[in-house]
């Protein structure tokens, strides 16, 4: 009946259930049309990021760099920065370059804003004023020492409403701010608009840059561009829409941003994952754009219904789960798995977040579970917790598959990052379609690692 | 001409001295420019320091708590990274407590704004102490300077100092911040250099014989080592101390005792293998043990060195004799096939002629993003007439290669795999392989094997959909023929 | 008028006789009309008579290899039906090779076309002495007849007898065929009566105790048996033969040999203890293992005919000690909750009284496909006033059952268990149970909590989507309250 | 290089991998809306069936049956049949009653065209006539003693074509017959037209009987009907398309029934598993209705072939595999692990086929493996030949999982009967989709048993 928050008792980080800032908004650079991240850091923020991206999705990770030195540290990375601008103004031909700071950059003090100024003064020159204009290129500041990756990819958002968007003629879309979830999750959500019959403007739009069909005769190359991704007019357009969803509270800068400027109405959470949340989503659909609620998404509720009256007494009830990852998947998932009757015994995140703890509450209060709650904590407390607390079932990235198997818990994977198996990304766990998806994951699990020793139960 | 631009590279014309075309009548010093920096705003696969040292050097000792000083990302992305397997067996027979600790394990102090602004020692410090808490059987603790920590001027030798004698264990800082040298390749010096001055000569061996060696370079890839150190106990020679791959700390510091050191990656640890040499006139040899022929022969030459060529004969005409016949099925297939190397150093010398000689594939260059000069030299020389040999060539670079030389297989990393499928050509992992292990005997057969997995994938004979069906759908390999 | 005619069945007024409602006042002999056949063109809960011989009465031998004389449905449907799990452990102390062999494998003829019209001995012949070599250490070899073999005439017996010479091995006919009597009742019969006849009085058990019982109609669902088996042997008492829950065939033949026939499904089973009875003399005893004192009362009866009251009177208290506890909870979660009982036979009357007395839970009604009178007077009379008994309700039926009398939870099978979820109400498998064993008291303490889970399920306060948010979702057990 | 075919060494039947035909019937008369499926046999023919298809979909399956007793036997079923026929009319209200027989009503000889004009007659008695011309009340012969579940499918679309399918005016629309595959299948098919933008009549649509929402503010009670199904007035006008594929050569009598009887031309199969062919299905289709195949459907055939280029080769190449279940889903299959570059070892099947043989003979063709191939076995054979001849992989449904377990072999379910896990019936296998969800299950399933082993290969 209550949340119970375990504080780090170490000053050391082990294992981070959390990255920098810079990657978050190198994901959501991609997500733009024909965009280029350039990362004005070291050549490992950019190598890693790219590393660990193509790996998750099995898909390719451009991005470029201005190769900081040691020249830079004590000169500054101008020299670096606005040659890297124009060399990717040139060679690249993008409609969009996001400059993404790094720890280096920013401890530097470089004047990113007056860099970009000097490089498009000196491409005019180069390609012509016109060409130059139809290239956003957008400063986006993304010190590492503060918070997470998340925090990188909302101030990535905020400056494409600070930066790109433009009031002109209402357009009748919604925005979408998907946070850092997966194709799979991003379609389900277009899946969702298409039949409420809403056009929608994704902010950003990483679903099919990061999930790109391998066809030559259809692809752009030289440069390589994948297919997808929210086109820069879409953002433009994002000023005039009738309202702004961000899956997350915890990347809603935008989305206020959008709504202070613009008066485009800003709703923040909760993530679509499970009934309730799912309901929510629907229901603030509804209130920005007026449409009306069909019959075939509640036929699609009304299937994870189904599967959850038919199952989840059956095989789930009270089964203990720990859930790690980012915010607002875990609540979300938290609260999804309560909704099924399990037990979310122990709920994880990197991130130092307040509004985890409410979420978390409320799941608390809703499923009567004594929740045991981390925040800014890290793996290797999951882990020594696990020890003394061993639960049935562990839900969350890959990086906790050597803890799962060393303390023989099922694993059941989502979320980022989930790199020793495929698939993962292109399945989402968002919607009543998305239920369905994590419940039968979840469900088959159990099955698999609690039914199967007595094989007879599984005859129904 | 022996130089290329690259026509997508014709806005920065800097990037033609990184081409270089094969001329056989060049002289040895023409070779492309390399280990400077890249230019910005390239997409480039270059790493940085602090993956060299960490990432390459360090991260394969099994039972050292490693500890990045930086904010939280640079520790994160030193996670599972590199296929280092380790097992539990020290040298003294007894044994570590977790097996792949340094695959498990990663440490940060998980820097803040106000750190950056107040300085980070005091967090390092503790970090330390709970390092020591949380895992009190490591044998020593390393500390990684990092980008933010080069740059705020944490002072990391004075930490491990201090540290060291609160805590009686080693303590080892290493100052390789990510900006350090235009490759990864600067990382490797700095974790060479640290290594030699503050570890070798202070431990003594268990045990030694009169055929011990350091197998030096050798990281434990995907289980490379242990096909390696099978083959040298059966030719009767010991590894006393390998560097770095499956070894503990303490090896380090024995090395000095060895009798050879055999140097197997050269980029990255040659340093090592000199300064033992200097200091402790202890002889190495740079060697290849990838394919069977530089196995069999690299073998020998060790094996020589002890009187001991004998049983590197017997152990190479059985395992000879176990490959062959595989071998051979694969030369057939691979046969006329282009490929391209694309590694972060030796292998692109490594690995050219043994495709062109024992697979009769054509290798149409090679490339490096942190070779320096003494690798490039090697890669030029075992290339023949026309063939590319390159620098940090970059994404778009790799595009029009791809296109131009009908290219069959690119060999190369994570990086590149997925953006190369979208080409509609297979890359195969060479950095941290696919089915490995890759070297010695049964290692080139799996190479192999992957090859021509990857490029008879059926998958390439169906990129498009065909308004009409062909009447018989041949078989891939029929087709590939 | 004890007597209701559903409005969905007004143009079947038949079914009226089949509709009891308790009257207290009424005549011990004004029970539901039943064991009679189906009205055409239901949607029937009932099996047939096939079912009744081999999924319940034979299926649970562990040691028999059954070849169902049929076209191949008949033989598909064999498989896998029933939760009836066996060891490997034999009365003399040696093991069968294959653990679960009755729920792996399942043998038939595939009868085809040609059969029909010329005939199915030939193939029956040549499929056991198939099945004798598959399967060379099986017991013993039973056959069944079908609809199709008892059209078509085959004469199972003449070939059992014939082949039972040929191999030297125990072979058993069953004619059950699937249109025989109304309900798998039938076969059950049959299925005793063959057993009985067959069997009985052929083997000699490896030893005999002073306490030693024959446990009667207990298929061991979902490990029942093993429960039940457990308290036995801990009281003192003797399992000599099961029948026929993880026992073996040899088993059977020696029930002549026990003291005390101890009869579990009532409906199956009495005829075999009776036919002991009356040829033996040996006594037997219905009982009711369901719930706690069920459990407790029927253990100690069993004891007493021992002497061994006493022993009884301990494991009772400890294990009432281990369960109450738990007991209380799901009672307090399930008290006013109303159950209907949709079971095959006897769970119908096992289980009102302790849901009603343990549970607090409110049993609007029971009903059965396939009991005689004697089971329905035992319904009848563990009933209030004003409830249901129900002989072989139909799909139609329930549906507005469960409307008209707002039930919580019915408890039936898999055939009604997706159905009744879609009128919008749990349904809990009381046939091979949700997760069992369901008897004793560990099984009536799962049995709560089944039946707690399925209630309690969050699903049932989220059936539709609500146009606005509850301001504080309420959690279901307050919900439920 | 071949196809080496075993034969079956013994007249018993262990472990079939196949049922009689009304069970096929069954299925395929759910598939239509409001229909009432009406055995005429013993109560087991309906209790079975009920038993089995509710364990595999998790759904009801609501079949009456006209309960033959000894009576019968001796005297005909005609009483049975004629009342039953009236009581289903009656009390049940269906647009569609399908009169199954089985092996008892077809020995006793029944008239079943006979009895059903009694009791229409009888009922027009008792509830009009224009009532009783409301229900189509159809003959279905499906002897169980001849061939398996497949025919009696097979044998009710036959009947649909022949007893209820009427021309009038063309409709442009496509008739589709799926043979016996998932209701996710079968979505997934609706999903490929729907893109080609071809509207289709699909005989019998069971995607919604067998995966029904539960939701009780819409759903039709007393008598309870699933949402959907194909109406009877599709079912009429299914003479007026411009084509009919049916997805398996073996059920398409219909189809060639249309084509004889109204000029509707067929395509039977190949079930489009794999790219080739689901390839070749959209060549049909185009041919049938010349619509143009769209980017869009390219797209997600680029995802497939995009997945497989990442992932085939490195994971799947050359591991072995035992494929089982019914013969076109078994074949394409079979075709489909080899263009994934695995090596169909063994595939089996219980039906007697020679247009298996042929199937499987051009898959050996095309990958050069050497094929074991059983037509007309059991899971006996299957499971005696893995203790000679270990797989790296079992494909098929869950009938033979224990000797999975057993053998150790993992096993990738598919097809029917799935029981011992949740949500394959929602899972398609066909089409581009279908692929890369099949493959990811034979991935993952690889990497968990393969790999997982050494773990530091799955960090990529």
């Amino acid at each position: 009946m209550s949340m119970n928050l375990i504080e780090k008792d170490r000053v050391a980080t082990i294992n981070p259930l959390k990255t920098c800032q810079p990657l978050g908004a190198m994901w959501a650079v991609t997500g733009i049309s024909r965009a280029v991240p350039l990362v004005h850091g070291s050549q490992g923020c950019s190598a890693f990021v790219r590393y660990c991206l193509s790996r998750h999705f099995r898909e390719p990770s451009e991005i470029a760099v201005t190769s900081l030195h040691e020249d830079a540290a004590v000169f500054g990375g101008r020299k670096n920065l606005v040659e890297g601008i124009q060399n990717v103004a040139i060679r690249l031909k993008p409609d969009f370059i996001g400059v993404i700071t790094t720890c280096s950059s920013e401890i530097i003090g470089d004047d990113v804003i007056g860099f970009i100024k000097t490089a498009k003064g000196e491409l005019k020159e180069k390609i012509g004023e016109e060409a130059v204009e139809k290239i956003k290129i957008i400063p986006i500041s993304t010190p590492s020492f503060v918070e997470t990756h998340l925090k990188g990819y909302d101030n990535t958002i905020k400056a494409l409403a600070d930066y790109v968007a433009e009031p002109s003629q209402p357009n009748e879309k919604i925005n979408i701010i998907p946070g850092m979830v997966n194709p799979g999750d991003i379609r389900e959500i277009k899946h969702m608009l298409r039949l409420m019959d809403i056009e929608s403007i994704v902010l950003a739009d990483i679903s099919d840059p990061f999930d790109a069909p391998l066809r030559p005769s259809t692809t752009e190359y030289k440069p390589y561009y994948p297919k997808g991704g929210t086109t820069v007019d879409e953002i433009v357009d994002s000023a005039n829409s009738v309202g702004t969803i961000s899956l997350t509270k915890y990347a809603g800068s935008g989305a206020l941003s959008l709504e202070k400027k613009y008066n485009v109405p800003a709703e923040l959470g909760p993530i679509p994952i499970g009934v309730r949340n799912t309901d929510q989503f629907l229901r603030n659909l509804k209130k920005l754009t007026g449409q009306d609620i069909p019959d075939s998404i509640l036929d699609e509720r009304g299937l994870l219904i189904d599967s959850m009256a038919d199952v989840a007494s059956r095989y789930l009830f009270d089964k203990t789960v720990a859930i790690y990852g980012d915010p607002e998947i875990t609540s979300g998932i938290a609260r999804f798995v309560g909704e099924l009757g399990m037990e979310p015994k122990l709920v994880l995140t990197g991130s130092k977040s307040q509004e985890f703890v409410k979420d978390i509450e409320k799941v608390a209060k809703e499923t009567g579970a004594e929740i045991d709650t981390m925040i800014d904590q890290d793996l290797r407390s999951m882990e020594v917790y696990l020890k003394d607390n061993p639960v049935d079932l562990m839900i969350g990235g890959s990086d906790a598959r050597l803890m799962a198997k060393e303390n023989d818990i099922p694993l059941v994977r989502v979320g980022y990052p989930v790199y020793d198996r495929v698939g993962y990304h292109r399945r989402p766990i968002v919607g009543y379609n998305g239920g369905i998806q994590l419940m039968d994951l979840i469900t088959n699990t159990v099955l698999e690692k609690y039914y199967e020793p007595e094989h007879w139960k599984l005859q129904q | 001409m022996p130089f290329k631009l690259f026509e997508v590279s014709k806005p920065i014309p800097e990037r033609k001295e990184h081409t270089y075309v094969k001329h056989c009548g060049d002289p040895e010093d023409c070779l492309p420019k390399c280990n400077s920096k890249t230019i910005p705003g390239s997409m480039t696969e270059r790493g940085c320091a602090f993956a060299g040292a960490k990432g390459v050097i360090t991260g394969a000792i099994k039972d050292v708590a490693h500890i990045v000083h930086s904010p939280v990302g640079c520790t994160a992305y030193g996670y599972g990274t590199k296929r280092y397997p380790t097992t539990t067996d020290m040298p003294d027979g007894s044994q570590f407590p977790i097996k792949d600790f340094n695959i498990k394990y990663i440490i940060g102090t998980d820097l803040q704004e106000s750190d950056v602004v107040f300085g980070g020692m005091k967090k390092l410090r503790q970090a330390i102490l709970d390092t020591n808490k949380e895992f009190p059987f490591v044998s020593a603790i390393y500390l990684y300077a990092t980008c933010t920590t080069g740059l705020i001027g944490d002072d990391l030798d004075a930490v491990a100092k201090e540290m060291e004698e609160e805590l009686g264990k080693p303590i080892i800082a290493f100052n390789a911040p990510g900006f350090a040298g235009p490759t990864q390749s600067k990382g490797h010096t700095i974790g060479n250099n640290v290594l030699f001055s503050k570890l070798v000569g202070t431990t003594e061996p268990p045990a030694t014989t009169p055929y011990d060696i350091n197998l030096i370079g050798e990281y434990n890839i995907d289980g490379d080592l242990w096909l390696l150190k099978d083959y040298f106990k059966e030719i009767g020679i010991n590894v006393l101390s390998t560097f770095t791959g499956d070894c503990c700390h303490d090896e380090i510091g024995w090395m000095h005792r060895a009798k050879l050191s055999v140097v197997r990656c050269q980029r990255s640890s040659t340093y090592i293998a000199k300064m033992i040499e200097d200091k402790y006139g202890i002889p190495y040899m740079k060697t290849d043990f990838f394919s069977t022929k530089y196995c069999a022969e690299n073998l020998k030459t060790v094996a020589r060195f002890f009187g001991l060529e004998d049983k590197a004969d017997e152990l190479i005409a059985k395992k000879m004799a176990e490959v062959g016949p595989e071998l051979e099925f694969y030369r057939k297939k691979l046969a006329g096939k282009k490929a391209f190397i694309f590694s972060g150093g030796p292998k692109s010398y490594h690995l050219s002629v043994p495709l062109q000689e024992e697979l009769d594939m054509d290798v149409t260059g090679v490339s490096s993003m942190f070779e320096h000069e003494d690798g490039f030299e090697k890669m030029k020389s075992r290339l023949d007439e026309g063939k590319l040999v390159i620098d940090d060539p970059n994404a778009l670079e790799l595009e029009e290669l791809i296109e131009d030389y009908d290219i069959d297989l690119i060999m190369g990393g994570v990086k590149e795999k997925y953006f190369v499928h979208k080409l509609g050509i297979p890359c195969l992992l060479i950095h941290s392989y696919e089915n490995g292990p890759y070297i010695g005997f049964e290692g080139f057969v799996n190479l192999a094997r992957d090859m021509y997995t990857a490029i008879y994938n059926p998958v390439w004979n169906m990129l498009e959909f065909e308004e009409t069906e062909e009447p018989d759908v041949p078989n891939v390999e029929e087709e590939a023929k």
